[in-house]
């Protein structure tokens, strides 16, 4: 099952990405199995995603709660805290 | 959202477009200081969220037009290259009386500043760097639970 | 004070003079309605007290920046004959943060609705009328009470 | 011992009169000694400066309460609430 990632502002800039394809893992996935996915990936995914950051996900635009179940072709955005205005 | 300038005084006339209804608008201009935590910033770099920034401004005028008896909303914010006295971002909104298009309007810019997805991205003489959420915008957004 | 009308979009720009620290603008903008208590109104003239509406006036603007961080405070008010959506009053606010913008604007509208020496009086088809004093105004005012 | 008295908006109107010269009688003089000595004139002044009307007194273009003492020169102004914008 694939979804899309999208990575904003200074996760972008760590994770040297700002959009892939990625392949969830086989079961029901949800955005907190797609972070320990991503974790899997040591460096600055660890890091950042560490469940002690303060960072935000959306799903299909909305900002969901890590309990939010995944589907295929969802468009998955992980950011920090929002600092517009 | 636009990389160009505004202009708020077209802007508000534009709003109000001959609505003699109007006894109240009430605005508010976001503006780029020289200054930030105690460093001097020279330039600034406004990365938004395409698709999702449009659909949470709407939801954010939607909630005010909800909550309060007002008659307009326009909400610009810049994105891009941005430096010291430009502006970032625009609020308006208009109303009968003055009390409900204040109110309005200082809850968009609460709820902008805490839900829209811009990051800002400031060079100092240390080197460009992220702009961390401030607690001051969470609280201020808060206020506004019933 | 002035009879002839004010460009907001210049006011602002002028207030904020090139002063980098600034990073909010708040700003109010009172329109003559059509309508006010169910009559159409078709002319309004707007009297003073020469002398001590300047006084008033600085009183409101002094108080204000003893209240917020502020930096700037701008407050026009046309006097004669207004039509529906002419402009008939606007206050600007400067400061480095947002909150105290919005709260010293809000606040220099609600003192200057009931304590500057300003009365209006209206032109509907069943004759001219002096507009009575809003008690909302006055509630408006006493929330600024410590 | 004179003062300057000044009516505005509907007050103006129904005294038809914007501005003048007025004497107060001898003896220590208030702001209510001035209002008491208005009513005398019968007509729109008995009617507008009722007791329970609301108007304000401005003394040297302060705002003042009625047991505010007078003094020659001063300018007292007799407004209704103000209604600005």
């Amino acid at each position: 099952m694939t979804i899309q990632l999208i990575f904003l502002a200074r996760l972008r800039e760590r994770f040297r990405v700002s959009r892939e394809a990625f392949a969830l893992a086989p079961g029901a996935a949800t955005v907190s199995t797609l972070l320990d996915q991503l974790r899997e990936r040591g460096g600055a995914f660890a890091e950042e995603l560490a469940p002690n950051r303060a960072f935000r996900v959306a799903v299909n635009q909305d900002v969901v709660t890590f309990d939010h179940p995944l589907k295929a072709g969802d468009e998955v955005a992980i950011f920090p805290p929002v600092t517009g205005g | 959202m636009q990389v160009q300038d505004f202009d708020v005084g077209a802007e508000i006339a534009a709003l109000r477009l001959g609505n003699p209804a109007v006894g109240a608008v009430a605005s508010f201009i976001g503006c780029v200081r020289d200054m930030n935590e105690g460093d001097s910033i020279g330039l600034m770099y406004l990365e938004h969220y395409p698709g999702m920034t449009e659909r949470e401004l709407e939801k954010i005028a939607t909630e005010a037009h909800g909550r309060w008896d007002i008659f307009d909303t326009l909400i610009i914010h810049r994105v891009g290259e941005l430096r010291p006295l430009d502006q970032i971002v625009f609020v308006a909104v208009t109303s009968a009386h003055r009390g409900e298009s204040f109110a309005a309007c200082e809850f968009i810019m609460d709820f902008l500043k805490t839900k829209a997805p811009f990051w800002k991205r400031e060079a100092t003489p240390q080197g460009d760097r992220w702009v961390d959420a401030r607690v001051s915008d969470d609280a201020a957004a808060a206020r506004w639970k019933q």
